[in-house]
């Protein structure tokens, strides 16, 4: 059969496979084959010559989700949603999970939830994270402060692989919070009954009903869809590629937790001030530079090159070889910035301790204790961009959102 | 009912698992337990269509938790942290190999589908599963049967205990390849199911790939005989089909009948429960007082013109709603016709009755539940009843120990399959076609007659050696040892040490000891000796290979031994034979001992 | 009074303080102050103007660290020094400390360590692990092989802050060890009476004592001098910068435990062989590239003229933004090798769930389930050098060393 | 000896804690246990000049293990697993504040050293530890005394339990800042030293600096009458000082004559200790049979011409014996003179005596120890009477709680001390010099007189304020509120309160009220009100603040109510005055209730 190029997704099919003829609905095409659903449910790939369309109306089977209106009687709460894993499907394209759900099909697992709050759904974006730019985290925080005026508590969800680093950016580009900023997302697509995405909702749109005026992420606390953690965002890494429980609070207990219906905060935490400040200004060419054995000078200087502002992930205490220490001299003396932040991920940054470090500083290397590397670079962005040259240093090494952890005990690691 | 009924339709779908490892990760197939657990909860997601598959929703409605016991052979795949490996190669050509072997037709491209299955045996919330192939047909003595097609999926968990609030299953088993092999309705009586079941088993036999264990093979049946569609789950052993397909039968015609009978009379009516714990001044019940304290509440509804058809004989209706209750985690529920039961006594019963505003014809339900659930049991039973009023008893019912079958859920549409986004398709290559070529197995005749004709087994060794799974063991020790001592070993030696000893030496030692014996060309003796060493525990493979001791005793030793030997202890060669071989912890050859005893006393 | 430019360590002086007189003893001149030693034994310091040297004989009060011979009767180890934190102490031209301790001082703390092994001491290099370069492996690699013939097993002492890309390179150029080869080293400095070195150098010396055949590292496993944790150096990351317990095997349980004089290999582990085989070939033009939002076209450009292979810390299951698509397409055709790993470092990468990677492999990426960014790198150093071109992928993904792990447990994060 | 030796030198280390949080971390100064621990092993290093110090040395040799428990103000830097942060500025403010005080002259860089202490009261195995200025002249009364050195240190651990394989530290202490003072060793007397001792401690309390708890002050004394100086560590108190002083002198006296009386008759030959647990065939000692049992040996060594030395009068050589076993770890020495004692008569003392080969004038020297650890104890006594013969008796020793000293260690060297490479040089800016100068306290005369003339104190209460440390909260509340009535809260109310309710209000807590009381200009009765409010628990500051309750009960109110009171209840204008406050939870103005039921009298 030539390939019917209007081919629809749900025509009915008859094909032919091993000489015998079956009934069928066309699905997709992929690659050199049709996928077929056959009567009990499975798809088959069948190649497109035994293939035979049947004409016949096509029945949209696709259940419309009944768009929920805001209901309930509590706290008004935001969900912006900007894609990511959480509200993705399968994508016929590629075979592969893509952002496409309506996040109201999570919500509405939670009947108790739209009776405690009232949601406002705002569809901002529709993006895998990993495609996010510091453009967008702009738009978000625009959006969070339109937001912030018509409810009480604002949820943004988004995909998990570079949440850390938009969480980073709102937390610096918005202080003094009127409202709770909670992202959430989840490490299994919520098309999987065993989805992450549901419990870390329910836990987000609660913590953004409480009193918190800080950036923070809530995700799965363990392996168990059990309690969800509130984290500061600053602080909290993604650290398993898979795992439900793979967002960490480095160094610190997280802020809370939720758990059948309650939410908790035990640490010290900022509360919700009065009027949210914006300030979205952004130094772009900031670049990240992970410093390791036979790394070449050429290396560091065609980044230096490029950029105004350097995070280098050096080795242990904030290390890297010294035949650099020339070229950030000179660097450094133009005006440009290094941040040393260390590949251990863990733990502090100190200059003090070893010749190396030592050296580093004089060379005109700027250091703070243990700020995480990712963070370092959002803040660095911000800093460069809002404050005068030479506040650099005293800026990056004052704790503007708890980015930066004086007190590391036994249990942070 | 006196006989099977004649329109009846059975269909079979077979599974089985293949000792290959696991499908989709890189676990061994068997482990234990490690302490370490998580409990989860499955949501219902629309499938491709956008469809929430109604057995998914039934179960939902439980909410109950669900906990994974990890074990040492389940990995982050199995806790579903982590995107499934690509399909196990070796279980795929196996698949293949057994649908060769009945003509089926294998696709050239196979794609993985997810199955939604929320009752919590899957950690995912669904089971991949795969098409292999279409069509072929299994051709029994006297009945044959076409397959609607051959799946690979992955076993689910073993459930291990079975909470109100709370069920727990083992990872242990999930994700061991299983082959499905279902079939049309093609057979008509339980003697046709059990052959073809029998038969396709066979071949996986013959193959040598079934995983060892007790539910290794597991069969689901699709019944009807004219009221729709029945799918009996777990039928693990094929002696109990018979058993459970007439029960079966006899169910469906006493439910017709009562359904007819109760129509007649006017039907059920509407199911309104109302409360009054006082409705009996001072209860006798101790179940009753029970559940008072425990502040559940005595909810009440008549059950018009159901008297008699709840538990009366064959009429069995009751059960019917209590087992739909059941499963949304509703115990207790009472109803006329069992009582006087539980301490109620006629009396209150009477009371019980007046209060629900009933007649002579009508019966009650009483339910002990905690304040509010009586709605959702209203909502179960009418449509219980309603369903079973419309003579559609189609469904999805699980197989018990003592025969009779048990409400699950709704059948399971087509709406609950979506494909696995995680596991790209796979192309069915010239490696595997050939692989699973080699793999192929013929009959069971056919086995049995190359093993007689090559190695010259008795027909009955054969299909034993067949029959029990050691096909490719045999073939392969029996290639280079003789064929009736390795059966012997394996048929007689090892089921006695097993017996005697508590355990027996395992294929892989046997495949060690067999492998010194045809190098030295030791004789059955060294075989025998050792199986009951390593049985016995008194020494290890290691410490035989080490010490050579597997050789036969020498002739000078020997001869030095029965110098000593009085000639009554001489004439009993087997006890003479025992006692030099433990004396000297190696085998004796028996014959060269006749021999040298002969010799002797010639002497 | 004037600068004396003769002054030496150890010199008597006079200073004056406030127009007092004291005595004391020079130690250095730092910056614009002397260091002075007084009666006490503190340190002080004071302007030079103010210190005035005393004319006499300066007595060399360094005790001389008596060097031990080989001795005892045990298998003979061979103990290859080339620096770091283990052999530390403060270098008195920085204030910082600096690698310059002989490590027989160490080991002479355990006599039962001396009598139970031979020691041979190869004192190698002693550079701060940071400065460590690929051909310093090759060095190292060179005298295990030459050592491997005169021992029964190798200690190698070094800096913890590249000892994990020093052990992957060992491990994959060299094969079918003949004897163990344990890296060691000390997250604090020898000088210090709590420094972790006395245990992990006496669990390394040990574990050299088995009949392993792999490149391992041994250091504490917690916070308390208990037991060493014999690790796979492939699997196994610096993940703090300064607790005693920083080294961790990553996703895998380690190979064993050294506690109370006794070493006890629990996991599977690969034994000595016959021979040792050296491969020293390594493409030193292979970089790494920490992907983050913000992230330009130029930055990659940029490295992909320099090299010929590029490792990228991805985000989650190994993404990044789908604008560099092009770039990647070209590189790779052109015969450029990229490789993903994943910046959250636990779990695995695969391109196979989201319609991103399955666009980045495509284009010609290639992915290898959790192997380390940091192992990544040096492998792909090793198999461009020594393998052909066309076997790339198929050699990254052949488990050469035990640095892909394919069994991922709920334990391992 | 009569009389305190006249050629008696004293010197003071006098070490304070600052009420500044820690000193190189940002945890808080005070924490609970958290039930995490760590065990650790401290090993000596060569110090800066290779030379390992001797009192390092002997710690090491007790191999022991050491335990730390994590308290809730201790982190990595505590746990020795983070390099230190910067030196608390506060801290050196103060330290510097203290010098400026008694003329001494602050260093214009200063570096932190490390002093080698490894008996595990320092994480490290070093205390961190800065000279912050050399100079300067404390007078007393009718003694003066010149500092050597104020240095700026880290508080150690607080040690829990000491056993011999293990000995428990808890974190909560370390880190704390540590101010010492020492000086020259002016003086003469017990009483002198008091007076120093004294004059250090008033400053800081003027400062109102010092940390509150049992032991923030610690005293260091060294004492020397011609036999060298000895060291005595850790005396809490100040009134026990003298009593100490006393004994070690006279210790030091008894132990010369003993020396010198021993020598004459010939000395004490060698050590050398024989095993011979039968030497007794039937001990009677339980605690010999005890010890056999436990695997120990009994071990014998005569001690020549030491009859009468070892326990005899004022001479004790046997303690001196004993003690410096102790520190190795081996206990249960026996010698002659304490002998009939521990199970042992006279019978078997001389047994004992013969078999070691002693005569009339011996004494002898028993063990019960593990094998081996005999050889460590002839070494250490032989090594400690030698030291003793030559009349130096320098060392490090310990106050005990009954006012003796106890052997604890040879005198730490210089060579303990080397650079602290983790901490750069801090340089003493002019930030520091200025605020240093701000805090510099004056002379208790100095300050008594500053609050009689400003506050119109008495100058009992004004000594009583500052010799509580009170000085900086009185000043800042008396600021702002009459002083008189700040100084009968603190002084009078506060301490009542505590006895009555077992707690009080602590001084945020007062600043708090007292700062509403003078913003609404409301009287001493609000304040009283407030304080047994909070103490009692009734109340807590948060709602005292919200419901506006401090202010005094309004006239109207109080009027009404006054109408019902008859006039009998009117007499006693406290016990009304109570009775009001708490039937409206206010407080009420005294002055203003004495001239309302005047007037209603008057009326």
């Amino acid at each position: 059969m030539p390939v019917n190029s209007g081919t629809k997704r749900g025509s009915k099919v008859k094909f032919t496979f091993s000489g015998k003829e079956y009934n069928g609905t066309f699905l997709s095409k992929n690659g050199d084959y049709y996928s077929i659903k056959i009567e009990n449910g499975y798809d088959v790939k069948i190649i497109p010559e035994n293939v035979e369309f049947i004409e016949e109306p096509v029945q949209n089977s696709t259940v419309e989700i009944k768009k929920k209106s805001v209901a309930g009687t509590g706290k008004e709460i935001s969900l912006i949603t900007t894609g990511g894993t959480i509200v993705s499907k399968i994508d016929y394209t590629t075979g592969a999970v893509f952002p496409s759900l309506d996040i109201t099909e999570i919500t509405s697992k939670f009947p108790s939830l739209e009776e405690k709050f009232r949601l406002r759904h705002v569809n901002f974006l529709n993006i895998l994270s990993e495609n996010m730019e510091p453009e967008n985290w702009i738009g978000i925080a625009e959006a969070v402060v339109k937001e912030s005026k018509k409810s009480q508590g604002i949820v943004i969800s988004h995909g998990t692989d570079t949440m850390t680093y938009t969480a980073a950016a709102l937390a610096f580009m918005l202080s003094d919070l009127s409202v709770p900023v909670i992202l959430t997302g989840s490490q299994k697509s919520s098309d999987r009954p065993s989805s992450d995405s549901f419990l870390n909702l329910a836990g987000a749109i609660n913590f953004a009903g409480t009193d918190l005026g800080e950036v923070c992420i809530a995700m799965h606390e363990s392996m168990s869809d059990d309690r969800v953690s509130l984290m500061r965002g600053v602080r909290t890494r993604k650290m398993h590629s898979t795992r439900r429980d793979a967002f960490r609070s480095m160094g610190e207990k997280p802020l809370g937790f939720f758990k059948a219906g309650v939410t908790e905060l035990n640490q010290e935490y900022k509360k919700a001030g009065p009027n949210t400040e914006l300030g979205t200004k952004l130094e772009t060419r900031v670049g990240m530079l992970y410093f390791h054995p036979g790394m070449q000078l050429e290396d560091m200087e065609s980044m230096m090159e490029r950029k105004r502002g350097i995070v280098i992930m050096g080795t242990g205490l904030g290390h890297m070889a010294l035949k650099f220490l020339d070229n950030i001299r000179k660097y450094t003396r133009d005006g440009g910035k290094i941040l040393m932040t260390s590949q251990c991920i863990n733990g502090p940054v100190n200059l003090d301790v070893y010749a190396t470090g030592r050296e580093l500083a004089s060379a005109g290397v700027t250091w703070v204790e243990n700020m995480l590397p990712e963070t370092a670079m959002v803040k660095m962005m911000h800093v460069m961009a809002n404050y005068p040259d030479e506040d650099f240093e005293k800026i990056m090494r004052t704790n503007l959102r708890g980015e930066i952890l004086y007190r590391e005990t036994a249990g942070g690691f | 009912m006196d006989k099977f009924p004649e329109n009846a339709m059975i269909g079979l779908e077979v599974h089985m698992q293949v000792n290959v490892g696991k499908l989709f990760c890189h676990c061994p197939p068997e482990g234990q337990e490690t302490g370490f657990h998580v409990d989860r909860h499955l949501r219902t997601t629309s499938g491709e269509g956008g469809i929430v598959d109604i057995s998914a929703k039934s179960e939902e409605m439980k909410n109950r938790s669900i906990r994974y016991l990890e074990t040492s052979n389940s990995c982050l795949v199995d806790l579903d942290e982590k995107p499934p490996e690509t399909m196990n190669r070796d279980a795929l050509s196996v698949a293949m190999a057994l649908g060769n072997s009945f003509g089926t037709m294998v696709l050239d491209r196979i794609s993985v589908m997810r199955k939604i299955v929320i009752d919590g045996s899957n950690t995912s919330g669904f089971q991949r599963t795969s098409v292999v192939g279409f069509g072929g047909t299994i051709k029994g003595k006297s009945a044959s049967s076409v397959i609607t097609t051959i799946c690979l999926e992955e076993d689910s968990c073993r459930k291990i205990e079975d909470g109100d609030s709370i069920v727990t299953y083992s990872l242990e088993r999930l994700g061991i390849p299983l082959i499905e092999i279902s079939t049309n309705p093609d057979m008509k009586t339980p003697e046709e199911a059990m052959e073809i079941a029998r038969e396709i088993g066979n071949r996986i036999m013959i193959m040598g790939m079934l995983r060892k264990g007790a539910d290794s093979i597991r069969q689901d049946v699709n019944f009807s005989m004219g009221f729709g569609r029945v799918e009996i789950k777990g039928v693990s052993k094929l002696t109990e089909m018979k058993n459970i397909l007439v029960r079966e039968a006899e169910r469906q015609d006493a439910l017709q009948e009562a359904v007819k009978k109760w129509k007649e009379t006017g039907g059920f009516g509407d199911i309104d429960f109302k409360r009054n714990d006082q409705v009996v001044e001072k209860w006798s019940s101790k179940m009753i007082l029970k559940a008072l304290e425990e502040g559940k509440g005595v909810y009440i509804s008549i059950l018009k013109n159901g008297r008699g058809f709840l538990k009366n004989g064959r009429y069995t209706m009751g059960r019917e709603i209590a087992d739909a209750l059941k499963l949304i985690g509703i115990r207790g529920i009472i109803h006329f016709d069992e009582l006087p039961a539980y301490g109620i006594n006629e009396d209150e019963r009477d009371r019980i009755l007046k209060y629900a505003g009933g007649g002579s014809k009508d019966s009650f339900l009483l339910l002990l539940v905690d304040p509010g659930r009586e709605q959702d049991a209203s909502l179960v039973i009418r449509e219980r009843l309603e369903k079973l009023f419309s003579l559609n008893f189609s469904e999805t019912r699980a197989a018990m120990e003592d025969g009779t079958t048990r409400y699950m859920r709704p059948l399971s549409g087509s709406g609950r399959m979506y494909p696995e986004t995680d596991i790209p398709i796979i192309k069915v290559d010239r490696d595997l076609m050939e692989t699973a070529r080699e793999l192929t197995p013929g009959t069971l005749q056919d086995a049995i007659k190359m093993l007689q004709d090559k190695f010259g087994l008795s027909g009955q060794d054969a299909e034993t050696i067949v029959l029990r799974g050691y096909m490719n063991t045999f073939s392969k020790l029996a290639s280079s040892y003789d064929g009736k001592t390795i059966s012997r070993i394996l048929l007689q030696k090892m089921p006695e040490a097993e017996k005697k000893f508590g355990k027996t030496i395992s294929l892989e030692e046997l495949e060690n000891i067999v492998s010194i014996c045809s190098k030295n060309k030791y004789g059955r003796y060294s075989l025998e000796w050792a199986v009951d060493m390593i049985s016995s525990g008194k020494m290890n493979l290691q410490k035989i290979m080490e010490g050579n001791t597997l050789m036969p005793l020498e002739t000078e030793t020997m001869g030095k031994y029965l110098e000593k030997v009085s000639s009554e202890e001489a004439s009993n060669l087997s006890l003479l034979q025992k006692k030099i071989s433990e004396e000297f912890a190696r085998p004796v050859d028996m014959s060269m001992l006749a021999g040298m005893v002969k010799e002797r006393q010639r002497k």
